[in-house]
């Protein structure tokens, strides 16, 4: 293929794009405290919190399939206002302080929460503190991605073939499963990544509604902020051990899941 | 409106910004209807509507089962209908193989009788391939044996045929013609092929703009063209004026004789092979003698079409050798005569 | 700096503990109606404050919440005069309003169905929380080691945990929570330092912010915000 | 229009799905300390935090429109494994927790840093702790949403308008300004709008590399982190304004530009 | 190869996945040249290759000016060929104006020069009109325009009607003819409908898969086909056998019998008209008789086309009188009949 070629200003925008990623990341490998990387590597507590990472941010994604692509299907639905104040309830998370999120997280699962109270006094159960806590606090934070990417490719999608699968006789619940979800399936795999990145990141809401406990809710954003108060080096090194493992599981993935619906 | 002893009755408005539908159309047992009329003229939307795609104002009844009833608020959803659609272009599930496309459909049994389904139209070595995977002929044949595959009562079909190649067109539209010939329901199938209707249909009916212009059998609807677009279908020059006797004054003032024109509005009818071009004058019989200009000429097939302005603008079909006799060219000046027993007339 | 009636007010950054932000916003205001000197504070974590500086950043004053991260600046070569501590901390329990889960003494934070939040061994008050747990001979499983003493505070505000331990200005400042002193032969002290930096700018004006906060006038103020004076 | 149904447990996770975003934000909105929303609304600091807020957020999207288009058009051309490495290159800011991004942003632009150690030996120029520093890092930490974004639009495009516009002469540029852009413009507005709510919400990467410096680098979430410390409920108030606010220009944005390309 | 005194030289070669072009092609100037083929012979990838937009092996010289030369490593972008390229569906900038579109590609004078040369073409009431805002004959014809503003020196027209209405159709066929003949560059036009190609181009080419399979004028294509593709869209039965004097031996072991035939490997066609149907065995001077059986008609226009079956398989082209007379059905047993002077023959 011979391409329109890239302008020239265009092409040194990217670079200087590029750049603008590249650096603070080859600053984090330059001065990186490779002495330390190795003894973090093996540290228990290294491998504690990053199985405890990589559960909570593949759980998070999964909560948030379950609960976002419905709910894109829904808001792909909508019109007008209505869409208008769906979408921006559903981009809210992203506004708010990850930390003020944790406390709202509170306010509606915690202890005295809307719904977290009753729980509590009817069975005793208490959210807060526990990786079902870390867990819902990346949900939160991460969600949104998911759900936008996913009602963007709703929009997107050819609806004849929902209308041809109707006319063969197809109730709702078959055109959905059958039809709907694997057409969307690029549109679902890109949403996720996103929001799997994003849960994996995940720090404020997290340390605030969670807490900070080694093996229970301690992810690696959390130990990495511990780590930065006493040895800041090790801080570094455990981010770079982060860094390593989404790089190998983001290019892993196939092009042809990322590719657009 | 009485509903008679036929199979579907139809009474179906759809009002969109800029857009009306207002149709009403009965199809009786085994009948087929071709819908023709311009882009954008509603097609589409009457077939739709019957699938119960969008919703109506009206009333549509099939094999006395009633569908729809904006009046008393009924609408049975296009999943527990029964009708079948096919796309013009095939719209088959890109992430099923042809077998699981034709199966999908079906309630049990399912992989026998796609398979049954296949194997009779000489497609089962492409069971298991994916749609990107067929030709276009091929996938719209799959598109139409997974819909008759569900035995539908009523048989839609927008343009079946128009996104095929004209070599593969005769192909599919036998198979069609074929598959159809043993179904039992209604089906309407929407086309802008002239052909194509005239070969598979019944009953054409004309739309325009959302109202029904024509309708009748394609004989009769070529005969008596009501509207421009059905006389180029037809492919014949369609004038309109006042009947007087035996003359008819055209709009333009210019005056045809024919052999019978009757009184008030009429439409009259002339083929365009029964345009005569002559270099000088005729004499003789044909009473309708008119100077014209030759603006262009169209070479089809075996014929050239000549299309004349002048005091009656006409088309008029000749063979090649005569062109060449008459040195016809673009802006040559002819003689044009049309006899009388040529013209047909009939009330607007 | 800038002196009284003299020229233009002159003007001073300081880099202080966030915790700190009560009793230094009111000796801001003195100072800057007294000397005419305005100061602009970046309050976050002493931590975060660290890597600041020895990241190269620009300031006149620096307030720590302990002598550790004064030592790391001071050893980066960053602190331009002499440090001092200007005020001492203890710690003490911080319980929901009204005490309704009854703790009286570090000894009732071992009792099983309570949930308590420590502050993590890596920042100092979550030290010298252990510190204090050890010397009562008590174990605790905390359900959170906050890196921040802030999030100890606001959890028990909020509710959702039982009890914490805090530093008793934070309990002062909150005004949200109650606080149950813990005896001086358990207590652990904290120091909180402060310098004029190599950076400064405003030499005069970081030293006499320096002296009004160790001034009588400034160790009430800190004294009313919780702190022990020195 | 009479759509396929949407099926009845896809409407319940939907709800669900919801619930689990409304919930925190009425847990926020039902326990608000009303009796500070006032006060925090006239204090002078509010509107100064909100200001900064607003200019930064709006800045770093300039600045990610303008390396991140580009950027995106490159990476929409990259094919196979390159493809998948500068992709999960460009992913991975969403990753790396915001205080790590904050220190790798120091050792970039840093008086310290890679670029910033001749910049302010050759000019005397600091990044750290200004107005300027604010913006780079919520660039740093929100531009891997448009670029996405972007690139998405840009595999979805019909490259044929392209094409035809080569074919009638039009160089590199002019295709890019007057046919590319124009076509992408549904893709760059949603892409912008998640780009500005990230950067809107930044925290952890803004008071490591900036500063909590009133006036200059306090943006709302910072000053909601000091206020945490001292008046929890100031804090609360601070937060329902930023989101009342967001929420406003969120509806406001027509639903048009929204749509999907 | 020399390079004779012609406009347009390309020997072009592209390789793709499961898929080869191999095409010299050389064209005079002001000539019109119709490429044909099925679908997925590569006509697209053909017009493509010529426009720059594809990399190609081999060389291309339009004017004397390389445009490609793959051993030299030259390639001219397309932005600097002026080739102008017409897509099947306008492809018309949809958030610029018409006048926009037509100025698109013009380098000064631009609004003067666009304006004009809509109103040449009866459009300036739509100059400030979107694309969305017109029809699909008023945008296809917009686009031509864009096309031609530019003066380019060589036009790639890929079934620029093929997306149109078959009765705006014949409107746009017009027009085209009318623009092409002041245009006075090389015109290479895709196409799949034989009466376009046959209307617009000096010289046909036929593609399949890749290669040329025909080439020539309109009569000498039609006249003796090369492929079943070629015989398809001239209506005629194309066999293929051995020449032995004036039999010809049918793969299927047939014999024919023809006027001339000739030695070796030899193509017979058999227009459908001079197929002769009956229902004894005919006596007299056709030559060649056989039994076959009707296996579906399809009614065209005022004829009908029956398919046989039966030891030499054709397609025989009736009147519906003859059907009546006949009493054909599908499945009806009946004696094909050929004269053996309506069978030409020619070396494969
Ligand atoms: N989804 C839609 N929303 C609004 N208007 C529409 C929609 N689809 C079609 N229309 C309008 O409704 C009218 C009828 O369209 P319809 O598609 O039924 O025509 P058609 O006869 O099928 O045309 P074609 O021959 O082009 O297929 C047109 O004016 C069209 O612009
Ligand atoms: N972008 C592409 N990538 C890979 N293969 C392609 C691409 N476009 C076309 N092909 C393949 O190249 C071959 C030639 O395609 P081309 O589009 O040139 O055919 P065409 O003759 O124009 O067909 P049509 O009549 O359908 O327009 C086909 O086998 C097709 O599958
Ligand atoms: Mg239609
Ligand atoms: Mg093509």
């Amino acid at each position: 293929m011979s391409q329109a070629r890239i302008p020239a200003p265009v092409l040194a925008l990217a670079a200087a794009g590029l750049l603008f990623f590249l650096l603070p990341l080859a600053g984090l490998i330059v001065r990186a405290p490779w002495g330390q990387v190795g003894p973090a590597l093996v540290a228990p507590e290294t491998a504690t919190a990053l199985g405890l990472s990589l559960f909570c941010s593949v759980t998070a994604t999964a909560v948030a399939l379950v609960l976002g692509i419905p709910l894109a299907v829904v808001l792909s639905r909508t019109q007008g206002t209505l869409r208008s104040v769906l979408r921006a309830l559903t981009t809210l998370p992203m506004v708010l302080p990850p930390v003020v999120g944790g406390v709202a997280l509170f306010l509606a699962f915690g202890r005295r929460g809307l719904v977290g109270e009753p729980l509590h006094q009817a069975f005793g159960i208490q959210i807060p503190f526990t990786t079902a806590a870390a867990v819902i606090a990346e949900t939160f934070v991460a969600m949104p991605f998911l759900v936008i990417a996913v009602e963007g490719g709703l929009r997107s999608m050819d609806h004849r073939y929902e209308e041809a699968a109707r006319a063969l006789g197809a109730g709702s619940w078959r055109v959905f499963a059958r039809v709907t979800l694997p057409l969307l399936r690029p549109a679902i795999f890109s949403g996720a990544v996103l929001c799997w990145a994003r849960a994996l990141g995940e720090f404020g809401a997290t340390i605030t509604f969670a807490g900070n406990l080694p093996g229970r809710t301690q992810t690696i954003p959390l130990a990495v902020y511990v780590a930065l108060e006493t040895r800041p080096e090790g801080a570094i090194a455990l981010s770079l051990i982060l860094l390593a493992v989404s790089l190998a599981i983001l290019i892993g993935m196939r092009d042809r899941w990322l590719g657009s619906p | 409106m009485a509903w008679l002893a036929v199979s579907l009755h139809a009474t179906i408005r759809v009002q969109r910004n800029g857009f009306a539908l207002d149709v009403d159309l009965e199809v009786g047992a085994g009948e087929t209807v071709a819908v023709l009329g311009p882009n954008g003229s509603g097609k589409t939307t009457l077939l739709r509507a019957l699938a119960g795609l969008i919703r109506i104002e009206g009333r549509v009844e099939l094999d006395g089962e009633v569908l729809d009833d904006s009046a008393a608020g009924r609408h049975v959803l296009t999943e527990d209908r029964r009708v079948g659609l096919v796309f013009q272009d095939h719209v088959l599930f890109p992430h099923m193989t042809v077998l699981d496309n034709v199966a999908f459909g079906l309630r049990r049994d399912r992989i026998r009788i796609a398979s049954e389904w296949l194997a009779r139209a000489g497609l089962s070595d492409k069971a298991g391939a994916m749609p990107r995977e067929l030709s276009g002929g091929q996938a719209q044949r799959v598109a139409l044996l997974r819909t008759l595959a569900t035995e539908p009562r009523l048989l839609l079909l927008d343009e079946p045929l128009s996104a095929l190649d004209v070599t593969i067109r005769a192909e599919v539209r036998r198979e069609l013609a074929r598959q159809l010939s043993g179904f039992q329901g209604v089906r309407i199938l929407v086309t802008h092929d002239p052909l194509e209707a005239i070969a598979l249909a019944d009953m054409l009916v004309v739309l325009e703009q959302g109202k029904i212009v024509q309708t009748g059998s394609p004989a009769e609807v070529t005969a008596r063209p009501r509207s421009r677009f059905v006389a180029d279908l037809a492919g014949v020059n369609l004038l309109r004026g006042r009947g007087r006797g035996r003359q008819v004054e055209l709009d333009s003032g210019a005056m045809l004789t024919a052999a019978e024109a009757g009184e008030g509005d009429v439409f009259a009818v002339i083929h365009p092979r029964a345009v005569a071009l002559y270099l000088a004058r005729p004499e003789g019989t044909p009473r309708n003698v008119w100077r014209g200009r030759a603006e262009d000429l169209d070479l089809q097939g075996e014929r050239v079409r000549v299309r004349l302005s002048g005091t009656v603008p006409l088309v008029a079909e000749v063979t090649p050798s005569a062109v060449r006799e008459l040195q016809l060219d673009a802006g040559a000046e002819v003689w044009v005569a049309v006899k009388a027993t040529e013209i047909s007339v009939y009330r607007a | 700096g800038g002196g009284v009636g003299g020229g233009p007010p002159s003007n001073i950054t300081v880099f202080a503990a966030a915790s700190l932000q009560p009793a230094f916003d009111k000796i801001a205001a003195r100072v800057k109606s007294q000397y005419y000197l305005a100061t602009t504070f970046n309050y976050a974590g002493t931590q975060t404050l660290t890597t600041q500086l020895i990241q190269g950043a620009q300031a006149d004053v620096f307030a720590s919440a302990d002598t550790a991260h004064m030592t790391t600046v001071q050893n980066g070569g960053l602190v331009g005069g002499t440090t001092s501590v200007f005020a001492h901390n203890k710690l003490e329990i911080a319980v929901e309003r009204g005490n309704p889960k009854r703790i009286h003494s570090l000894a009732d934070l071992a009792r099983s169905g309570l949930v308590v939040v420590l502050a993590d061994p890596s920042v100092p008050a979550g030290k010298y929380a252990q510190e204090a747990l050890a010397n009562a001979h008590v174990t605790v499983h905390p359900a959170s080691l906050e890196p921040q003493v802030t999030g100890v505070l606001s959890k028990v505000a909020l509710g959702e945990a039982d009890a914490g331990i805090v530093y008793v200005s934070d309990i002062v400042t909150s005004g949200k929570v109650d606080g149950i002193a813990i005896p001086d032969a358990e207590n652990v002290i904290a120091d909180y330092s402060i310098a004029r930096l190599n950076s400064a700018w405003n030499r005069a004006g970081a030293d006499e912010f320096f002296a009004y906060v160790l001034s009588s006038q400034g160790q009430a103020i800190l004294s009313g915000a919780g702190f022990e004076t020195v």
